[in-house]
């Protein structure tokens, strides 16, 4: 096993991936930005060096600095999370020669896979079923000929993107124009490269993709489905495993296609095979991610299988000891991606300091995360908080400790979506699993609180500017008597109002 | 001691009354017994009507952010003379505030400029995400406070549209 | 299902409960005396009463006060969690009389299997094997002859016992009349009874015990082994699912009989038999727990079996829908309890208040507490301050994940026993499996921190002192140099010494 | 600044030099660069010589609680005029305290008895659990402070044995 491995990442991930190291017994290395110093990762890790500026370009993106630090610290091998340099066909690549060891697959994978429109090629020849669409990056003009083609719907793709940037959908031949323009824009701005493709859009397509390990001696297996189909802004917010919506027989074929499609490009690692499924259990090939999945802990907890674990080993050259047969999965696990963002707007990103926090906790409930109170959420990076994940026997009792675990959250200092995951796990049509990528759009009411009961608040805000007010006008109000009351129920001791 | 607490424009009279036996709140003339407890800095626990609720807490001044089951509240407190003050806001005037640190990426209109309800008025990017911020009524721009490229905080005024 | 539950507990047993009960869509009320109006279990119950003065005989123990709450809250079932009312046949029996459901056994079960020496005497008639000793509870002079007739080593136990409580380890004739007082006077005043029986004491026994659960149609079903060899003061500290030292057959055999015993009184619920064993996998019947066991979670991570669950089904009348030939275990977990006490003089307790607290997550990881930033630990209860438990797919990787979160755990204001656990994690014979209940005895060498770095010690101390020391003198000194390289570092408002 | 640190009767001295560039730490002549941050309230992160290290501080007064490791360290911060106070404490003179609050159940010995090294001296219960109290060196009881039934609390001096 390696003796230390660089984490070139930072957040919920970085944490991940320190705890899996440390498991193992090998030591860490973490990098961070001006804007990370005070993370839970520099925290956690043995070692740490700082590598720039708080815009990822003057930092987590800058492989010079990255490799000075692997040397410098003796590391022997990197681990790149996901974002930042997790598919940089360039980074493997200068890692290769840097004697090095990419956790992850090799450097023609990366590149293979990472062009979507290579990628639809590849699994083009595999005779895997491709949605309609633009054979490849088109210009302005080649796009409105392919659109007027296969008919509205359709999706406007970035070519280099993933994680829904550079993505619009669009109905109608009127928003096409502006669409265009803003995808074009955010993939530039995101990406360094504003190529875009075009797409038949699958009306309520559901969104199932296939966790795949591979080590290298050319044994591929997959750990089934994740069903990722709610999200916001072509982003996912809540996966689950297994999909509530494919037969065995489905789940068995589309196993097969993911592990066919692997092994077209020799891959190595983990990645995962994305599918967009019909109502009727059709499915056709989306992409691969050459990486490990934000949402790959629903997988662990259905199949006991520590993804980045093995990730690690097959990185040191360990063979998977399992056949196909050999894995099994067993209950239902959810997981709800908390955002500082505010549904009512729009899912805005709400950036800022975390004056409090209480993360649930108990039997079957797993929080991914890398915040704490005091912790400051800055505008630098995605704004996911953390990945509260349960498990439990069925996938209504995984609702429900959901549900129970979500209640149990509380973050103040900055707006949340913990409100809005709550109400989507009281939904009837989510409940029953009829979901859809378009289910947000259609359950807008699940965008602001229903009914409440403000009374509650009203008193713990009275209480707690009655508190102020008798601390700051000290002894001369009969303000002690909050004390008096306090010591009337014979708290021992306790801190009182 | 009485307060007058906004939330989402609606004001609420809440006296606490203290006395050597009880705590007991009277919420827009309703009487409310309460027991509580402040667990932690900023988690409070109440019991009332029977039942037991824990609130998360932080007060900045006249600003009040509450959390209960998932959901944060903003409450602001209003002292009388206060209240005068935030009754000037002339009705019909909508400002569109950036809602978070960001920058601003293309303007859609100018000032004069007729708007619909929903009409995108400014184009805004933060955490690499571009947002179109929309108009919330049909009105006239009345000003435009920022430039294509600016970098702006959040609750900063981009530009004000009026219904009148 | 049932409305409304009282839990009628406290600490992380009573959180544990009322967890179960929300996923269940069960509300919840709390009862608390008045060391702690501040508890978790209190701020998370949907309703809670306040039931008098801190020592337990003033609340948590009074029968009458329990059952007034559960009148006037209009609660159909109270469930007892462990200790306290949870093994007092009185308390059941009441329950019964007021058509209010105790979710437990029958007050018959309780009785036969809570005075130790029924307990064997049915044991002996179900023709399990027993340790020597004598039959039932004896006078000084009594033990006195046992003793002699069966040769030392002895143990000493209270008839009214569990815990550890009023229990004695003698060794040599010389020790036997102390050990015997203080056994007396420890049981009395725990249990309100002095009466004490004596055993053959079993060389390096290994504590094994079976979780079995069973339904009101006489379906019993057994949920395989925990071996809790690590104690220390005759209480368990360590935990563990499976036993490492019983191969499948003696698995099988001690679950039968667990089976048998339990129909041997109708047993209903979850409950625990316990057996030594010697290191010929010899093992001999110890006693029943009539109730959930503190280290249940073990089990349930191995198997996916929500025991607290199933008492609360079992209790409203459903039916096991489960064979013994489909409960399956998987992988390892590990249970170890952080308490509030000093492993260097003889695991005394050390009750104050957390100044600071941060608990371990990530994957495989799950922390039962009721603990929090803040919170006190009184003298007035156990001082447990978490179950802190982990699984994974080998006991190797179950004891370096366990060592791996130990270490991310944090708890200042008081001394606790995270250190020592630590310790144990790496010591060889330990990893190995070679454990008894005297391990704890046999390694004095764990107690005390090993070689020690005091080095980043000092630094924080002196960091510390600095920090307040600027901040005392205000702005006069050049103390603002800690700012400033804050500054220099490009926090962005983040928080600088 | 300076400071001597006491841990577990060794005093270790600590020179905190800070200059515009850096922070750094003589520590027993040793010379230590360090970077740190204050991570929460009660959680140092300090870097150095290459080693990221998180520690949990509580400071009361002079007195410090640091948390590495699972291992709760408590730190004394002696200035020059209290070292010297210190010092008086008579060599061979042991003084019996309770660990924690609890009630003295038994004293096993009396004033002027000798007793030996880990003989009992006293019991306390505490947490429904009795323990003995052994003392830690051969010698005779000086004085005994309690009784038996006597309510005591954590650091109490329940008696005192000397070698001498």
């Amino acid at each position: 096993m390696f003796n230390k491995i660089l984490i070139a990442n930072r957040g919920e991930i970085a944490v991940r991936i320190i705890r899996a190291c440390k498991e193992l017994g090998v030591s860490t290395v973490a990098v961070y930005s001006d804007a990370d110093r005070r993370s839970l990762h520099v925290a956690l890790a043995d070692e740490a060096y700082h590598i720039g500026g708080s815009a990822p370009g003057e930092s987590y993106l800058v492989i010079d600095k990255i490799l000075d630090v692997a040397k410098k610290s003796g590391a022997e091998a990197i681990h790149p999370g996901f974002g930042f340099l997790s598919e940089n066909e360039e980074f493997a690549k200068r890692c290769e020669k840097a004697k090095i060891v990419f956790i992850g697959p090799s450097a023609k994978a990366i590149r293979l896979m990472g062009d979507k429109i290579t990628a639809r090629k590849i699994a083009h020849e595999a005779k895997v079923p491709l949605v309609p669409g633009s054979e490849g990056a088109v210009s302005d003009v080649e796009a409105s000929v392919v659109v007027d083609e296969i008919g509205y719907p359709v999706m406007i793709k970035a070519s280099a993107g993933g994680g829904g940037k550079g993505m619009r959908l669009v109905r109608e031949k009127g928003e096409f124009e502006s669409a265009l323009r803003m995808a074009r824009s955010e993939a530039g701005s995101a990406f360094g490269d504003d190529s875009v493709f075009v797409e038949k859009f699958v009306e309520q397509p559901r969104h199932i993709e296939i966790q795949i390990i591979a080590d290298s001696y050319g044994n591929v297996i997959h750990l089934f489905e994740r069903e990722c189909s709610i999200q916001r802004r072509h982003q996912k917010v809540i996966e689950e495993a297994p999909s509530s919506a494919i037969s065995d027989r489905t789940r068995k074929k589309m196993g097969a296609v993911a592990v066919k499609i692997a092994k077209a490009v020799d891959y190595q690692g983990a990645g995962t095979v994305e599918f967009i499924m019909d109502q009727k259990q059709n499915f056709f090939f989306l992409e691969m991610n050459t990486r490990v999945q934000v949402e790959h802990p629903v997988t662990e907890m259905i199949t006991g299988f520590d993804i980045v674990k093995w990730m690690i080993r097959i990185a040191d050259g360990e063979k998977l000891p399992f056949k196909q047969s050999q894995i099994e999965m067993k209950g239902h696990a959810v997981e709800c991606r908390v955002y500082a963002e505010d549904p009512e707007t729009n899912f805005m990103p709400s950036p800022g300091t975390i004056d409090y926090l209480r993360v649930p906790s108990g039997p079957g409930i797993r929080d991914d995360s890398s915040i704490y109170s005091g912790c400051e959420i800055t505008p630098h990076y995605d704004p996911m908080l953390s990945k509260l994940v349960v498990w439990a026997d069925t996938r209504e009792a995984a609702i429900e400790k959901m549900a129970s675990a979500l209640r149990e959250y509380i973050v103040i200092g900055l707006k949340t979506n913990i409100g809005f995951l709550l109400r989507v796990m009281g939904e009837e049509e989510f409940k029953e699993g009829k979901i859809d990528t378009g289910y947000i759009e259609r359950h807008p009411e699940l965008l602001k609180p229903g009914d409440i009961d403000i009374e509650p608040v009203l008193i713990a805000a009275a209480l707690a500017m009655n508190n102020a007010d008798s601390v700051e006008s000290g002894e001369q109000r009969p303000a002690s008597n909050w004390k008096l009351y306090g010591r009337k129920l014979g708290l021992s001791g306790g801190q009182v109002l | 001691m009485s307060y007058t607490l906004n939330y989402q424009g609606q004001a609420y009279k809440v006296e606490i009354e203290e006395d050597d036996k009880q705590i007991s709140l009277e919420i827009d003339g309703k009487k409310v017994p309460v027991e509580f407890q402040k667990i932690e800095e900023n988690l409070f626990s109440i019991i009332y009507e029977g039942k037991s609720i824990t609130l998360g807490v932080v007060k900045k001044g006249h600003n009040l952010q509450i959390f209960l089951n998932g959901e944060l509240y903003e409450i602001e407190s209003v002292s009388e003379r206060d209240k005068r003050k935030t009754s000037q806001i002339a009705s019909g005037m909508q400002e569109i505030k950036s809602p978070m640190p960001s920058r601003v990426v293309k303007i859609l209109t100018k000032q004069g400029d007729e708007v619909d309800v929903d009409e995108g008025v400014v184009v805004v990017e933060a955490m690499k995400m571009e947002s179109e911020l929309k108009s919330p009524i049909k009105g006239e721009v009345k000003d435009v406070f920022v430039n294509e490229g600016d970098a702006v905080e959040a609750g900063t005024v981009l530009l004000v549209v009026s219904s009148e």
